[in-house]
Parts: structure tokens; sequence; C-alpha cells
């Protein structure tokens, strides 16, 4: 086991556990703040796949803007003062088995796959350049589309949002 | 110089290029700052426009320095694809060749001081910022029309060329007429376009989509234009049709109607577009597509231009409106260029165009800077104001010189090139007498009705003292342009000689620039063995011309009403301008409604009465049969048994919709596992 | 060698975000929390275009696929939070049970 | 090269040091900047704030312990030690005891990119300032969950209008980022200043990096909730706002890491828009390496202090901004102007080929680069 291993073990832990608690967590505050560990997991698990930018914008996006807007609605979602975010204790048995089961088929596929890895020891690092000249040559018209949803959405929740 | 100025402060692109993008660009900047934000800005923005023709103005001089020093060969094109289409391509490109340049440097100088000179005419006006506007409309369009490098590019142009001018025309809408005006000068060249655009469909489909004049030129010359219409060759045809564009442009007879008109706008417009500059479109493009006219289709154009040189010169003969007056010369005068390039003077057309740019914007830039003393057009109520505005009456004296043909002033070295080219052509081709005949008297007139005009506006006792106590020197912002364009109206600029004649001069081959630069296409080379004589007869035509005006205008030894009675027939008739007006009045349009009554009639009559309302019947019997069958058959039957089978299946099945989300995805997660489970086990 | 990391680990990491995240969208009775399920599950897309993107297509194109992830998992977020707030405002509850006006 | 690297390269010979493991020195560098800079310098910079105050205010502020008063910070940092550490009962306490740990992860961690001089900067990204911009980000959510925390009113109000606040001005100040980004063309801190040079920073590069660097500043202002944009902790309005309820030890990572932003935000400036660690008009890159890196670090801090200097003076000066009013600055004003330096940007990169006025102007003289 390489150090990388290691570190993979680690961030796998930092992404799962806290998952597992905003699934299973009764308060709706908690779970979502489970989700910041969550999250800084993933970002880890990018920084291993050299992926450092993608990274870098996961935390700036989901910690910095999904996570905090969450929590607005929570706070704003609810009555705020001293009632408690229970959420009712609910029958998860159901959605819990099929959830397992479809888990197991997707390991066995995943095991199970011979999976054509050409994996280049390359040096990862400068991405960005990169990424950037192929959003501008390749994927130029995903990246318009990307762009203009993202305006739609703006206008979309300014108007939703608004209050009459 | 220009190329290595823009090389050093826009590297990265195309020096050049860049070049002549900015000198087309400023303009429509100009424009678009005016028209949206003109008003808010300081003194209604006028410096915007006045700065921005300004560095197109110094581009055009830096650009024709470069050509002076690089000769007549200079010629430098681009282009880019527009439109891509698999069978052709449309393409969009720059064309700048001496030519192109002559008109540049013409179009932003006159430009340049009519702004200026707008300045100080219109600063009284409400809508200041939009007339600054569409006058840099104007400016850009001219210069794309004289950029472009196809038909189709400058088409477009030339229409946006049209609409600026009426724009500019129908300016002070409040007044009927000039509203009037501006329709009138829209459609009327609207009607010459339209002739334009079939000859350029003939082009077009004649040589399989060919627009640029290069390609068409070398296809004519390859002598594979053929094909023939009602025993006319095609080629022919569509010279007249391009021509007849330019006819309506340039005010030729009989689409001439709209410019008098015309003189209801703003008089620096008059002297920028209706004078210098857009009505010598229709020459620019003669000049321009001159190796394509056939040796028929320009004889067409030779007698049209000097019909209409001494028509509209005679037509100006009994005016008293001041701008009216210098309309008919401005025709009479494109008249004579229309007969330089007919006769096949080349150089001595568009040099005629050059020099008369700079002295009749002068003279309509002083007619508004006395219209703006005295607050009056008609010259009956002018006079004696030769003290009290002496710059304006020195400048104008020197275009009136100028237009004359006098010599020591331009007008006298251009015109006597035309009217000698003119002369030789009709040594060699008797039968056409008539065309320098037209020539030489429309000079004499000239002369005559432009002393008339002097005589009658700056000497003689006041007629009106209240206006005449008034009346001042304008602005210096009025009377720079004047000098700058009288300077240009002298024989020295252009030639290099004061006399302006002979091969004397000071600068060597260069100093008579205008010739210098251009080269005549090789088809158009003419003897001037004639030149002697047009310079005797044209001179003995102006002194005549002047004497008449002298004796009648200013001794007043011979009287005008006298010789009006004696001539009463000619007098009603050059008065009523030949009855033109009435003419399409009752031809065109009289006839036209009368159809329009006819047509109407049998709409009703017949199509509405007979044909639409016989079918009703019919109609009516078929439906009640088929609404019948349809109430019965299909909706009882079909209809409404589907809806009861749908309905009834419905009930049951909307039990499955419960509204929750959660279960519908449960539900689906189950069936995929349900799949999963059933592709191991198979 | 179990342990020494590989694509497969990165998988099965990400289809057991997936899962926790789908068990979310079907458990959570309040719709914020079926928002975060729908992040979790996003997030192990995400880790799967990466990981393809180092192990078997050896180019970028995994992390652009990321990268739009992020843009839909945005624009995604911020009106479902509006709409969700517009419901709590008509209606005072955020409980998905009771959100089912368009049963007829 | 990053710090730790440089010291190891430094000690490589040396008999002890040169066994050291590299991660030792990044510990032993992540230890003393906390320590030796950071603590002291939010110190020293409480203490200037309140220098600075008085005397706009025309008083003569800390004056009693040691001489000028020097020593307060000292006291004052002494006095939040040893006070005592209150959870108010009705707190949600898990969250209260984490929220000054986020925050101070979010804040601290922004200094491991920030170049102090050649060769003397944590860790050498090269995403550093896009890495700068999302760990900042986390500070919000350190805010909200304070706020919440403390289970009072003003509390919560403060943080959520803080994370409001940071969440839209973080828009324009990365905007005005990527506008300095698209003249630098990377992202690496270091590389940022080295494509500068003493006679052309960045700042003059075009006008409308000029705008940038001044948008930056506002809206860099408004995300670190200094005044005039410091509506969250409104004091007439929301007592303290988020950090009504901490005392002791805990409300000092609030106030230290308020000081340790504002020098971040300055340093950005700094590095991103004037020329980092370069003189102006004076090139010292021709002198030994010993000798350079104490002048570029002398003339670095010399800069961001300058700027802190100006932010401590318009606080003192400008009175506070209302909400709907900060709102409005921010999308109404900042992102369009933000924007609109981008766009110009781009269009005179596209133009002069990259070229900025002062290259322009030194190849019209003839100087040459």
């Amino acid at each position: 086991m390489t150090a990388q291993d290691v570190f993979f073990y680690i961030f796998a832990l930092i992404t799962l556990v806290p998952a597992f608690v905003c699934v299973f967590h009764p308060n709706i505050l908690y779970a979502g703040l489970s989700l910041f560990g969550s999250f800084f997991g993933v970002a880890g698990i990018y920084v291993l796949l050299g992926a450092d930018f993608i990274a870098a914008t996961q935390v700036l996006i989901y910690v910095g803007g999904i996570l905090v807007l969450i929590l607005f609605a929570v706070m704003l979602s609810k009555n705020i003062y001293g009632a408690k975010f229970q959420d009712e204790k609910k029958k998860k048995i159901l959605p819990g088995l099929l959830g397992l089961i479809l888990l197991g088929f997707l390991v066995k596929f995943i095991l199970t796959t011979p999976w054509n890895m050409t994996l280049t020891d390359e040096a990862p690092l400068p991405t960005v350049s990169r990424l950037g000249d192929l959003l501008l040559t390749d994927y130029l018209l995903p990246f318009e589309l990307a762009s203009i949803l993202l305006l739609a959405a703006l206008i979309g929740a300014i108007i939703l949002a608004r209050s009459k | 110089m220009l190329e290595s100025l823009f090389l050093k402060f826009l590297p990265s692109l195309d020096p050049m290029t860049s070049a002549m993008v900015m000198l087309l660009g400023m303009p429509l900047l100009g424009f678009v700052i005016q028209i949206f934000i003109g008003k808010r800005l300081f003194r209604g923005g006028d410096w915007v426009s006045v700065g921005t023709i300004f560095v197109s103005f110094a581009l055009s001089v830096l650009l024709f320095i470069d050509l002076l020093s690089s000769g007549p060969q200079f010629q430098w094109t681009t282009s880019w694809t527009w439109i891509d289409l698999p069978h052709f391509q449309l393409t969009m490109g720059i064309l700048v060749d001496p030519v192109t340049i002559l008109m540049l440097l013409v179009i932003t100088t006159v430009s340049f001081l009519v702004f200026l000179y707008s300045i100080g005419y219109m600063h009284e006006d409400p809508r200041y910022s939009r007339y600054f506007a569409y006058l840099s409309f104007f400016s850009f369009s001219m210069i794309g029309l004289v950029l472009a490098d196809n038909l189709f590019a400058l088409y477009i142009f030339w229409e946006l060329v049209g609409l600026a001018s009426y724009l500019l025309i129908s300016f002070w809408f409040e007044k009927p007429e000039a509203a009037e005006a501006g329709k009138k000068a829209f459609i009327v060249t609207r009607i010459g376009d339209v002739g334009m655009f079939i000859g350029i469909l003939i082009i077009f489909f004649e040589t399989n989509g060919l627009l640029h004049f290069d390609s068409i030129f070398s296809y004519v010359a390859k002598g594979q234009f053929g094909g023939e219409f009602l025993g006319i060759s095609l080629l022919t045809l569509a010279g007249i049709c391009i021509f007849l564009g330019a006819v309506g442009k340039s005010a030729q007879f009989p689409l001439h109607i709209w410019l008098p008109d015309a003189m209801e706008g703003p008089t620096p417009v008059s002297a920028l577009i209706h004078a210098a500059t857009m009505v010598a479109a229709g020459v620019y493009l003669v000049t321009r597509m001159f190796p394509f006219f056939t040796p028929e289709a320009r004889t067409v154009i030779a007698y049209t231009g000097s019909f209409t040189a001494i028509f509209a010169a005679t037509m100006a003969l009994t005016h008293n409106d001041i701008k009216k007056v210098l309309a008919y010369s401005t025709i009479s005068q494109l008249g004579i260029m229309m007969m330089g390039l007919g006769v096949g003077a080349y150089v001595a057309g568009f040099f005629h165009l050059v020099t008369h740019a700079a002295f009749k914007a002068c003279l309509f830039l002083c007619a508004g800077s006395v219209i703006h003393a005295l607050h009056t057009q008609d010259m009956r109520e002018m006079g004696g104001i030769r003290k009290k505005m002496p710059i304006t009456f020195t400048t104008m004296g020197v275009a009136t010189l100028a237009l004359s043909g006098i010599p020591f002033f331009s007008g006298f070295v251009s015109k006597d090139l035309i009217l000698g080219e003119s002369l030789s052509f009709a040594m060699e081709n008797p039968s056409h007498f008539l065309i320098p005949l037209f020539g030489f008297l429309s000079t004499g007139l000239t002369a005559f009705y432009m002393f008339r005009l002097i005589f009658m506006t700056f000497y003689g006792e006041p007629r009106d003292s209240k206006k005449f106590d008034h009346a001042h020197e304008s602005p210096w912002v009025m009377t720079l342009p004047l000098i700058i364009l009288s300077l240009c109206s002298l024989a020295i600029f252009f030639t290099g000689s004061p006399l302006g004649l002979g091969e004397l001069s000071l600068w060597g081959e260069k100093s008579q620039w205008v010739k210098y630069l251009l080269e005549p296409p090789s088809s158009s080379e003419h003897p001037t063995s004639a030149h002697l004589y047009a310079l005797i007869l044209s001179l003995t035509m102006a002194g005549c011309g002047i004497l008449f005006a002298y004796l009648i205008y200013y001794k007043q030894t011979l009287s005008s009403e006298k010789i009006a009675e004696k001539f009463k027939c000619i007098y009603k008739t050059l008065t009523h301008l030949y009855w033109i007006d009435e003419l399409y009045e009752w031809a065109v349009i009289h006839n036209l409604l009368r159809l329009n009554t006819l047509l109407a009639h049998f709409d009703n009559r017949v199509i509405d009465q007979v044909l639409v309302d016989g079918w009703a019947p019919i109609t009516i019997s078929t439906s009640t049969n088929s609404g019948d069958f349809d109430n019965r058959a299909i909706d009882q039957m079909l209809v409404d048994g589907t809806g009861k089978v749908v309905r009834a299946s419905g009930k049951e099945v909307r039990k499955i919709q419960t509204g929750k989300i959660q279960q519908y995805l449960l539900v689906g997660l189950g069936a995929v596992c349900g799949i999963l489970i059933l592709l191991t086990l198979v | 060698m179990m342990f020494a990391v590989d694509l497969r680990h990165y998988l099965v990491l990400s289809a057991i975000l997936f899962v926790l995240g789908i068990i979310g969208i079907l458990s959570r009775k309040n719709s914020v929390g079926i928002l975060m399920g729908i992040e979790l599950v996003m997030n192990s897309a995400g880790i799967n275009f990466v990981a393809f993107s180092k192990y078997v297509a050896a180019d970028l194109s995994g992390q652009i696929f990321a990268l739009f992830i992020f843009v839909i998992a945005a624009s995604e977020v911020v009106i479902a939070l509006a709409i969700i707030l517009r419901i709590y405002q008509n209606k005072t509850t955020v409980d998905i049970e009771d959100i089912k006006d368009l049963k007829c | 090269m990053s710090l730790p690297e440089f010291l190891k390269d430094l000690f490589e010979s040396w008999p002890l040091l040169g066994s050291i493991p590299l991660w030792l020195y990044s510990l032993a560098c992540i230890l003393g900047l906390l320590f030796l800079f950071l603590f002291p310098f939010a110190g020293i910079a409480v203490y200037l704030e309140r220098k600075i105050a008085g005397d706009i205010q025309a008083r003569i502020g800390p004056n009693v312990v040691g001489p000028y008063g020097i020593l307060q910070w000292i006291a004052d940092a002494l006095k939040l030690l040893l006070k005592e550490d209150i959870i108010p009962a009705a707190a949600d306490k898990k969250l209260f005891i984490l929220s000054p740990m986020l925050i101070f992860l979010g804040g601290a961690a922004a200094y491991a990119v920030i170049p102090f001089a050649e060769n003397v900067i944590l860790a050498n990204l090269n995403i550093g300032i896009f890495y700068l911009i999302a760990v900042t980000s986390m500070v919000a959510l350190g805010l909200i969950l304070g706020g919440w925390a403390s289970n009072n009113k003003w509390s919560l109000l403060g943080g959520m209008r803080a994370a409001a606040q940071i969440v839209s001005f973080e828009i324009p100040v990365a905007l005005c980022i990527l506008t300095a980004v698209l003249v630098t063309g990377t992202l690496d801190m270091t590389q940022i200043i080295k494509n500068q040079s003493p006679y052309s920073w960045n700042i003059f590069h075009n006008p409308f990096m000029f705008i940038a660097a001044c948008v930056y500043y506002i809206a860099a202002l408004a995300e670190a909730n200094r005044t005039p944009f410091d509506i969250p902790e409104a004091d007439s309005e929301l007592v303290s706002g988020y950090n009504t309820e901490y005392s002791g030890m805990r409300f000092a990572i609030f106030f230290l890491i308020e000081y340790a932003e504002c020098f971040v935000i300055c340093a950005v400036a700094t590095t991103l828009f004037l020329g980092g660690w370069y003189l102006p008009f004076i090139d010292i890159s021709g002198l030994a390496l010993g000798l350079r890196i104490p002048i570029e670090a002398m003339v670095f801090m010399t800069k961001a202090v300058c700027l802190l200097f100006v932010m401590m003076w318009i606080r003192w000066t400008l009175p506070r901004y209302r909400v709907d009013q900060l709102m409005k600055l921010c999308w109404e004003v900042l992102v369009p102007f933000s924007f609109a330096c981008l766009l110009g940007t781009a269009f005179w990169m596209a133009l002069f080929k990259g070229k900025g006025i002062p290259e322009l102007i030194y190849s019209l003289l003839g100087w040459g680069s």
C-alpha cells in the first residue's frame, strides 16, 4: 500500500461516513451539515485522480455555493425558533433493501467487467489550460449551452423567489 | 505611411484592413452614439460627429498621400465570404484603387467641412443631435458605397444612401412640403434603382454568379457575355439598366424631378448630398462600370447626359429660388459629366465630378450662408448684401467663376476637357453633332443664370430693407468651410499651373493629380485635336452668357419683363418646368388610378359576385349532408364510444396515481432491481 | 493485492455514494433532504467521470463532464430551492408527502 | 519552489537538519506561519486599527500598556485567552464549537498560497488563486453555522446576512480576479507576479484593469464584512451579529480571522494588480537570493500593509450601507462593471497582442522590453 492508497481510504471514509449521516440522521440541519464532509472528501478523491482544478471547483461550488444555499433553505423553510428538525421516523427499510440489492449488482458488475485500463503515468498537473482549450474548442457547444442553462436558472430563480 | 501607422498601434491586425474598417466605421460609430445618447451629450454631441468624420478625413488624406507616392497602379483588395451556398458564394469585400481614393477624399473632405458648417447653420434646431446622427449615417453609407468591391455590396450601400437622403430631405417633417419632397425623392430614385437591380440580375444570371467588378470586366473582355433580348444584346441592355440606377440617383432626365424638390432639406444637406456626393454616386457608378458599357450603351448615356445638361440649364433660367437655381445647375452639371463619360472621356468626366464637388458644395454653402443671414430663399427679396457679407460674396464669386468655366478656375479645366472630347467625338461621328451642341449651349446658359444669381443676390439695391438690416456675416465655423472650398475651386489646386491650361505646371507630372492618378481604360482613347476649338467656343459661350446677365440684371438696359413678354410661350414653359411634373401626374398617377378603379370593379362584380358567391349554394347543400353523417355515425358511435371506454378504464387506472413522487421512484427502483434479478437468473 | 487502489475502487466508492443518495431521495420526507440525496448522486457521477478520465480514456474529457455536472448541479439546486421556498410560502410545509397537487 | 522545499534544499548539506523529511519541514512552516506571523500580525493589526481610529476621531487611542500602548495587543490576547468560555444553555453545542473551527480552517488555509517573496510560499499550487477563492468561500459556512448554533435571533440574522453577502460578493471578486488572470495567463500566484515586472504592474496594463482593481477592492471589503459593508455585525441593529454569544478564545478566533482575511485581501490585491514583490522601476533581480528574499518580502508586506491602512481609513470614515443598498450595489454596479472589465480586457488582449500600456509606451520610445 502506497501513501496514495492510504489517502484514498481516508478520503473514502471522509466521503462515505458523512453521506451515511446525511441520509439517515433525523435532523435535517445535521444532514445538510454532514454534506460538507462528503463534498470535501469527494474533492480529495478528485485530487487523488489528478484533477486539481476540478477539486477546487468542487469546493468552491458545492461548499461555498450549494451547501450554503441548502442551509439557507433549511432555515427559511422551517419555523426556526425552537422547533426541532425531527424528520418523522419513517420506514426506511424498503428503500434501504432495494438500495442494497442495487449496490450488490453494481459492485458485481464493476468487479466482473474487464476494464480496458490505459493508465498513462504522465504528470497529471497543468490541467487548467488544457481544460480551457478543450472547453473552447471541442466542447464549445456544450459550454455555450451550459452558460445558457445557468442564465435561465438565474432568471428562473429570481422570478420564482421574488415576493409578489 | 498609413500602413506603418496602423502596424504600430494595432500590431495584431492587417493594417490596411483595419484602416479601411476604421475609415468606414468611424461615421457609423458617430451615428450610433448620436442616435442613442446624442441628446444627453455636451452641445448635443456635435463634436462626436465632427470628430469621427475628421478621423475618416485624416485617414483619407493619408491614403491619398500614399497613393501619390505609389502611383496610379495602386490597388488593394480584400474580401471575405458572406453567404456560402453549395452553388455560389456571396462575398463582401473592399476595393481600394485610385478612383476609390479620389472619391473618398472628395466625400470625407466635403463631409467634414459640411459637418463643421452645420454646427453654425443648425445651432438653433430642436433636433440638432439627430441631424448630426443622420449626417454621420450618410457619410458611413457613402464611404461604404465607394469601398464596395462588388455590385451587390454597392447596391446595399446605394439604398442606404437613398435612405439617408430621404431622412435628411424630410428632416423638417413638420413642413408638408419637406415630407412630400422626401417621399418624392425616395420613390423617384427607387424607379431607377429597380432598373439597376434588373441590370444586376441580368449580370448575375448571365455570368453565373459573378458580381465582382474585376471578374465581370474580364468576363466581358473575353467576349463570353452573349445573349440577346428582342434583338438588343444583353450586354447593352444590362449596361442601360445599370445606367438607369445612375439616372435616378444623379437626377438625369427623365427622373430629374426629385432633386429640385429635395432643396426642402437643410442647406448643408443640399450641399453635401444633393450637390457634391450622393448625386455624384451615379457618375461614380458609371465610372466604376465603365469597361462594361458597350458603344451603344455609351451613346445612350451621352445623349441622356447632354440633353439633361441643356434641359436643366434652361429650367434654371427663370427660377427665383436661390437653391432651386443651384439644384438645376447641379442636374445640368451632372448631365455634362454623364455626357463626358458617354463620349468616352473617362478621365474628364470623373475629373469634373471632383472639381464640381468642391465648387458646387461651396455655392450651396454660400447660399446657405445668405439664407441664414436673410431668412429667405427668394432672390427677389435679396440684393445689395455684397458689402455686408464680404467673405460669402468673395467665395461665392470664385465658385461661380469656376462653375461658369472661366480660366484660372477649376471648372474651366475639367469642363473644357469634356467639351473638347465631345467635340472630337462628334467630329468622328458627325451624326451625333447634337451632343457637343447641347454641351456648349448649356455652358452659355450656365454662365448666364449663375451671374443672374450673383447680380440679383449681391448687387443692386436691397429689395427688402427689413431683412437687409438684419443681415450679417456668418460665424467662423460657417465661413471657414467656404474659404477652404473656394480655394479648392482654383485651377492651380488641380493642375499646378495658375491658368489651368497646357503642360506648364509647378510640381511636375503629379501636380495634375487627378489626371495622373486615373488611367483611362484602353477602350476610350481619343485624339484630342479639338481642344482649341472647344476652348474658344466655350469661352465665347460663357462670355455671351455673362454679358447678357450683366446687361439684364446689373445695367438693366434690357428688361427681363419685356423679354419674358416677348417669348411668353417659352417663358411659361420654363417656369412650369416643361410641365414634366404635370405630365407625370396625368400620365402615370391619373391613369393608374383609373386602371385601379376598373380593376376594383372587375373584382367586385365578376370575381366576388359570380365566382365566390356562386360557390355558396353548392357548399351549403354538401355540408348539410355531410353534417348529418358526421353527427350520427361519427360523433355518436365512434367518438362518444371511445370516450366512454376511456373514462371507464381511467376510473380504475387513476387509483395508481397517488401524487407521491417517492412512491413512483420506489416502484421504478424496484423494477430495476427486478429486471436485474431476472437477468441474472435467466 | 486487494488494497492497491485502481479504477474499481473508485467505482465501488461512487456506487456506494450513489446508492446512499438514492436511499436519501426515496426515504426523506423533507424535500430539501431529497435535494441533498440528489447532490450525493451527482457527486458519485462526477467521481465516475473523473476516474474514467484518468484510467480509461486517458484524456481530459471526463473532467470536462465533471465541470458540466457542477453547472447542472448549481442550476438544479437554485431552481429547486426557489420552488421549495415558493411552496413553503404557499402551503407552509415542505413535506414531500403533502405536495401532491398534481394528483387529480 | 515552495518554502518547505526551499528550506530543505537550503539545509541539504547540514549534518542534522539535512536528514529531516519534507513533511516535517512543511509542518514547521505551517506552525511558524501561524504562530510567528498570523497571530502576532492580527494582534498588531488590532492595535493599529485602534490607533488609526483614535487619530481619525481626534483621540489618542491605546496608550497605557507599554510605550504608546504598543503592548496593548498582548494584553488583549491574554485577557481573551484567560476569560471564561461560555456556551449558552440553549445553543446547539456541537455546532457552536464547530463553527469557529470551520472559520479558522477557511481563513488560515488561504495563507498556503500567499507569495511573500520568491520561494517564500507555503504551497506552490498551480491553481493557487483559484484555490484561494475556493477556501475563503468556506468561511461563509462557518458564519451561518455560528449564527444558527447560538440560538439567538440577532446571531442568526447576522449569520444569514453574512452568508448572503459573501456568496453575492464572491461573484464580482472572482470576475475581477479572472480579469487579472486573463492578463497574466496563469493561476499560479508566483507566476502571476513573475509575469509582471518592476516596469509594468498589472494595474496599469490597461484602463479596464484599473477599474477591475478598484472593483476588486470594494467587493473584497464586502466579502470580509468590513465597514462600510459590515451589516452582518452591525452593532446598532444586531448587537454584534453572528459572534454575539461567543466569548473568550472562540471570540478571539472570529476576531483573528477577520484581520487575517483582511490581510489576505490586501495580499491578493498586491499580487494580482500591484506587481507583488517588485519595486517600482527598480530591478533587483540581479541580487543574490539571500539578499533578495528579505527585500522582496519587505516590499510585498509594505504594499499589503498600505492597502490594509486604506481599509482601516475607510472603516473609520464611511457610514454603513443598508441591506438592500448593499445587494443593489453588488448586482447593479459591481457585477456589470466587472463583466465590462473582463470583456474590455479580453478585447484589449486580442487587439494589442497582450501588450499593456507600459509596454506599448516603451516600444514606442524604443526602450526594448
